[in-house]
């Protein structure tokens, strides 16, 4: 193992933990809203940070792009996604929870 | 002239012919009937020059891409496979010009793009020699006899076609699983291959089980026929024919072709079991189908009986081998026409009267005496009177089954004649009657009742072509050597 | 004992699985997922075993077999569907009509 | 090492109970909805599982059509069903299909068990060493004109089967349009979001499919993973609201609805009339007639796909007097 493998391999296990998170949030907060926001936020940073990881082991800059642009998709389907299960919720009348 | 014949393909013909004119129709809609007419003569014709073919040169086998089996798919075609392309073609085109008048406008834009993929699908796989190729048609021939079957709309066309897919489709999942099974046990997907290549083994004996049991549910023998009578009878005239004359066969043929190649061999009791549900079919088809009292149902319970006369012919293949096979290649040709003849002369019924039920069907003999005619005719090879194709196909079973003296099948094949000419006098019976209902009556045109009394009177003349047709499908030797010839 | 065998058996216990929902459960829709997942049952098997090669590369066949396999699933998906619709908007129920009422 | 095989072991142990569990929910669960959604995370632990078997290809294949496009169909019936139910006016009838799921029935659920047992014993008994037909693969391969084995096998050693296979896709649609007959397209207002997005997308997809599609020659992709993304792409687009102008609803979009198909026949038309079998291509060419047939392949696939989605043949006046 040489230092860019132990960097990959911190990057990733980061990347794992807001995986784990979101995935936590995704199932013990209460409602819609609150679970989507634990499962976008948590899951883009987490696929950041393992495309990261994945990026210092890559052999050549046209997989760093690659891997960047699956990021990206990643991202704005994500967002948009969250979104549109977001406005069905509220046009179905789902209340947000209050504490 | 015979140069030319010989140099075509007429295998890959016979696929692409009406692989082409499914499209054709497809693309222009107004067209579809012409289209359709011209592709299925085509079709007929191309098969004449696939019979000339093997005639002259024997077995045909085509090797796709060049590349032979087991790593190409090949084509091949004996005297078998020449019997179920020849009675297609007929069947097909007699119901194609049925149709022609049957359904118009929009109806058949819809009918015949569906209709000649199905012919096409049901050509290779007459043609084909590969397992999972097979599969391929299998679900090809399943898709577009389900969408045909749902063409009329309405609850029980709906509903029918529901069931006759879900059926299908684990029909079909059965015998890929068969097939996975075979592939990863012998290493080929190549029938004749895989003939060479199989032993006793749990892998075979599951394939077996797998690909019976879903071949079965395809071809609708007893007790798996629960699908089979409200798809065919809520189906169009038309598409009823087809369904009942040459699909249950396409499914029908790939078991009995596994069995002489790969799985009879291996020996294993089997066949008494297809010989029981045929027994089986036999008997409790033709109860229902007297029970009935629609004439399309009744029609389609036939069939459900016609299927268990195939099966009788598995348990007397072990020591009258040909006589046996003759006999259900035979019937299967005859019914193919007497069953299409039926579904025809009840379709310009229904159209006439507007109903088809059996006690109302007083004005019938006058005012369609073909259309009469017909159906009596189909009826007297269903019977399996002298002289009709029915005949020779049972006499040829009872021949197999009296040098066995198997008295229990020879018992079951009478009685299955006499149910029949039940089921069939009551429908000609109720036709003679007089009676003064008046009924709303609508024009039938004539063609429709020539094409369903042609079908009936080749039921009729196969009769009398027995030896040349036996003959001809033993090209090959299809059903091995046997001591009993025909 | 392998992978291959491992994923084979998977593949058997999702083919049976398939089965009995689709014997058992009346909803057409329920019915169609079960056909779906007996279907990637059969092609589990069908692909597992091609890993018995004894090299990285496996059997490359069955792999083949397999894509035509899910191209024919979905489109007798499509059509099952299709008719689930119809037959629901005729009699309001999206079950056979002969086992409506049980 | 050790550790690296016990760490796979574990990974495949849990994928295949995963599975398992899946499979059992989606059939069990008592939401239809649910059911549906469950479908699709199976659809993409399949995925998984075909990595994990070495079969990117399938993989692939898996992810767009099987998760994808297939829960797209079954998310879109879904919905159907329910305004279909609602018009049918019988109350309760989708709390009903929630109540659906029958009890545990003793007698189906032994004669499984049997039938599993059965086969798992016929599974392991088979031989725990066979190449199948890879060699035969690997020594033709170079005569293939590509060099990805799946997609020579595909395209070229099994072409027939490829060309009956966009036969029964065509036929599925014909299937469709034949029952649920023809609408006038639809006005549908998806707000802006899914407007940019697909504006967005519809590009990148369509890229990522040419891509696909070159690609399949020697790695994993080919015509039916590039078609099943253009599908997407398709899919998009109906869902944001966006309808095939009526002039093309007729014979264009029939005739690339067939492209694949007719390709192939004349493919098939042209190898023979060259003196060669049925599909034999010429060996120099195969490469380039095998990219000429994936492309005509994935554009029909796409439009297919997305037509099977939107269920209803577009109308066009013109077409029937």
């Amino acid at each position: 193992m040489n230092p860019s493998d132990y960097l990959s391999a911190a990057l990733m296990i980061a990347g794992a933990v807001f995986f784990l998170a979101g995935t936590l949030g995704l199932l013990r907060f209460p409602d819609v809203y609150s679970r989507l926001h634990a499962l976008t936020k948590a899951d883009n940073v987490g696929l950041g940070l393992v495309v990261m990881g994945l990026a210092v082991q890559a052999e050549s800059w046209a997989v760093v792009g690659k891997l960047l642009l699956i990021w990206l998709l990643v991202l704005l389907a994500g967002a948009s996604v969250a979104h549109l299960i977001a406005r069905g919720a509220l046009e179905r009348g789902i209340k947000l929870w209050r504490r | 002239m015979g140069a030319l014949l010989s140099e075509i393909s007429w295998g890959v013909v016979l696929i692409l012919l009406p692989l082409a004119g499914g499209i054709a129709c497809f693309l222009f809609p107004r067209a579809a009937k012409v289209l359709g007419l011209v592709s299925v003569f085509a079709v007929l014709l191309s098969v004449s020059g696939l019979g000339w073919n093997i005639k002259v040169n024997g077995i045909y086998r085509h090797a796709i891409g060049g590349w032979n089996a087991p790593l190409g798919i090949d084509l091949y075609a004996d005297g078998l496979s020449l019997l179920m392309l020849a009675a297609t073609a007929l069947v097909g085109f007699g119901i194609s010009v049925y149709s022609a008048d049957y359904f118009e406008r929009e109806d058949a834009a819809r009918f015949w793009p569906i209709w000649l993929l199905l012919l096409a699908a049901l050509n290779a796989l007459f043609l084909s020699a590969d397992v999972f190729n097979l599969y391929v048609t299998l679900e090809l021939m399943g898709l577009a006899a389900v969408a045909l079957a749902a063409l009329a709309g309405g609850r029980d066309a709906l509903g029918g076609a529901m069931r006759y897919l879900l059926a299908s489709l684990l029909g079909s999942l059965a015998y890929l699983f068969g097939v996975a099974l075979l592939y990863h046990g012998f290493g080929s997907m190549d029938i004749a291959m895989l003939a060479v290549r199989v032993e006793a083994s749990p892998a075979v004996w599951a394939a077996l089980g797998l690909m019976s049991v879903g071949l079965l549910l395809k071809t609708a023998l007893f007790p798996l026929h629960f699908w089979l009578p409200p798809a065919h009878a809520s189906a169009p005239a038309p598409v009823s024919a087809l369904l009942s004359a040459l699909v249950v066969k396409g499914s029908f043929y790939i078991l009995l072709r596994l069995w002489l190649e790969i799985f009879g061999p291996l020996g294993g009791g089997v066949d008494t079991l297809f010989g029981l549900l045929g027994t089986g079919a036999i008997l409790w088809g033709s109860l229902q189908a007297l029970r009935q009292t629609r004439l399309k149902l009744l029609v389609a319970y036939s069939t459900v009986a016609q299927i268990g006369y195939f099966f009788i012919s598995f348990p007397l293949a072990a020591s009258a081998g040909v006589t046996a096979w003759s006999a259900a290649a035979y019937l299967v040709l005859s019914h193919a026409l007497a069953k299409a003849a039926m579904f025809l002369a009840t379709g310009n019924v229904l159209r006439f009267g507007g109903h088809d039920r059996i006690a109302d069907l007083d004005r019938v003999v006058q005012r369609l005496p073909l259309t009469a005619c017909a159906f009596a005719l189909a009826g007297v090879s269903i019977m399996g009177l002298p002289p009709s194709g029915g005949f020779v196909g049972k006499w040829l079973l009872l021949q197999a089954a009296l040098t066995q003296d198997r008295w229990d099948l020879v018992s079951v094949i009478i009685l299955g004649g006499v149910l029949a000419a039940g089921y069939v006098f009551k429908v000609i019976g109720h036709a003679f009657t007089l009676a003064d209902i008046s009924h709303e009556s609508r024009e039938v045109p004539a063609k429709m009742e020539w094409a369903a009394l042609l079908l009936a009177f080749g039921a009729i003349l196969l009769g009398f072509l027995a030896s040349p047709v036996l003959s001809l499908v033993g090209i090959g030797v299809p059903f091995g050597v046997s001591e009993v010839s025909p | 004992m392998s992978a291959a065998f491992l994923f084979a058996l998977v593949g058997v216990g999702l083919f049976s699985l398939g089965l009995y929902a689709l014997i058992v459960h009346a909803h057409l829709l329920r019915k169609i997922l079960a056909i779906n997942v007996m279907g990637s049952g059969v092609f589990l098997v069908l692909v597992a075993l091609a890993k018995r090669t004894g090299e990285s590369q496996p059997d490359a066949v069955p792999h083949a077999l397999v894509i035509t396999g899910i191209v024919v699933a979905v489109s007798a998906t499509a059509l099952a569907l299709t008719l689930m619709l119809k037959l629901t908007a005729e009699t309001g129920r999206a079950e056979l009509p002969e086992d409506q009422g049980k | 090492m050790e550790a690296l095989t016990l760490l796979h072991w574990t990974f495949d142990i849990l994928l295949g109970l995963g599975l398992l569990w899946l499979g059992w929910r989606v059939l069990t669960s008592p939401d239809l909805f649910n059911a549906i959604v469950l479908f699709v995370a199976f659809g993409l632990l399949m995925a998984l599982a075909w990595v994990r078997l070495d079969a990117p290809d399938i993989a692939l294949a898996e992810a767009a059509i099987g998760a994808g496009l297939t829960g797209a169909l079954l998310l879109a019936a879904f919905a159907k069903l329910r305004t279909v139910e609602k018009n049918h006016d019988i109350a309760g009838q989708l709390e009903k299909g929630k109540l659906e799921n029958r009890s545990f029935q003793w007698w189906p659920a032994t004669f499984l068990l049997v039938v599993a047992a059965g086969l798992g014993h016929t599974v392991l008994s088979l031989p725990h060493y066979a190449t199948g037909l890879s060699a035969e693969v690997s020594a033709n391969l170079k005569s293939s004109g590509v060099s990805n084995p799946v997609t020579a096998v595909l395209l070229n050693f099994r072409g027939y089967d490829t060309l009956l296979e966009m036969v029964v896709l065509l036929l599925a649609l014909l299937g469709v349009w034949s029952i649920s007959g023809s609408a006038l397209p639809r006005e549908a207002a998806p707000g802006p979001i899914l407007d940019t997005l697909s504006r967005l997308l519809t590009p990148v997809l369509i890229l990522v499919a040419a891509y696909l599609l070159w690609v399949g020659a020697h790695a994993p992709g080919g015509a039916f993973q590039a078609g099943a993304v253009l599908g997407a792409a398709g899919v998009l687009l109906l869902l944001s609201g966006w309808r095939l102008s009526s002039h093309l609803a007729g014979l264009p979009l029939r005739i690339i609805l067939v492209a694949g198909p007719v390709a192939f026949v004349a493919m098939a038309v042209f190898t023979m009339l060259t003196g060669g079998q049925f599909l034999e291509y010429p060996r120099a060419e195969a490469g380039t007639l095998i990219l000429f047939l994936e492309t005509a392949a994935t554009l029909s696939i796409g439009t297919t796909l997305a037509a099977l989605f939107l269920g209803e043949r577009p109308k066009n006046k013109r077409e029937y007097p």
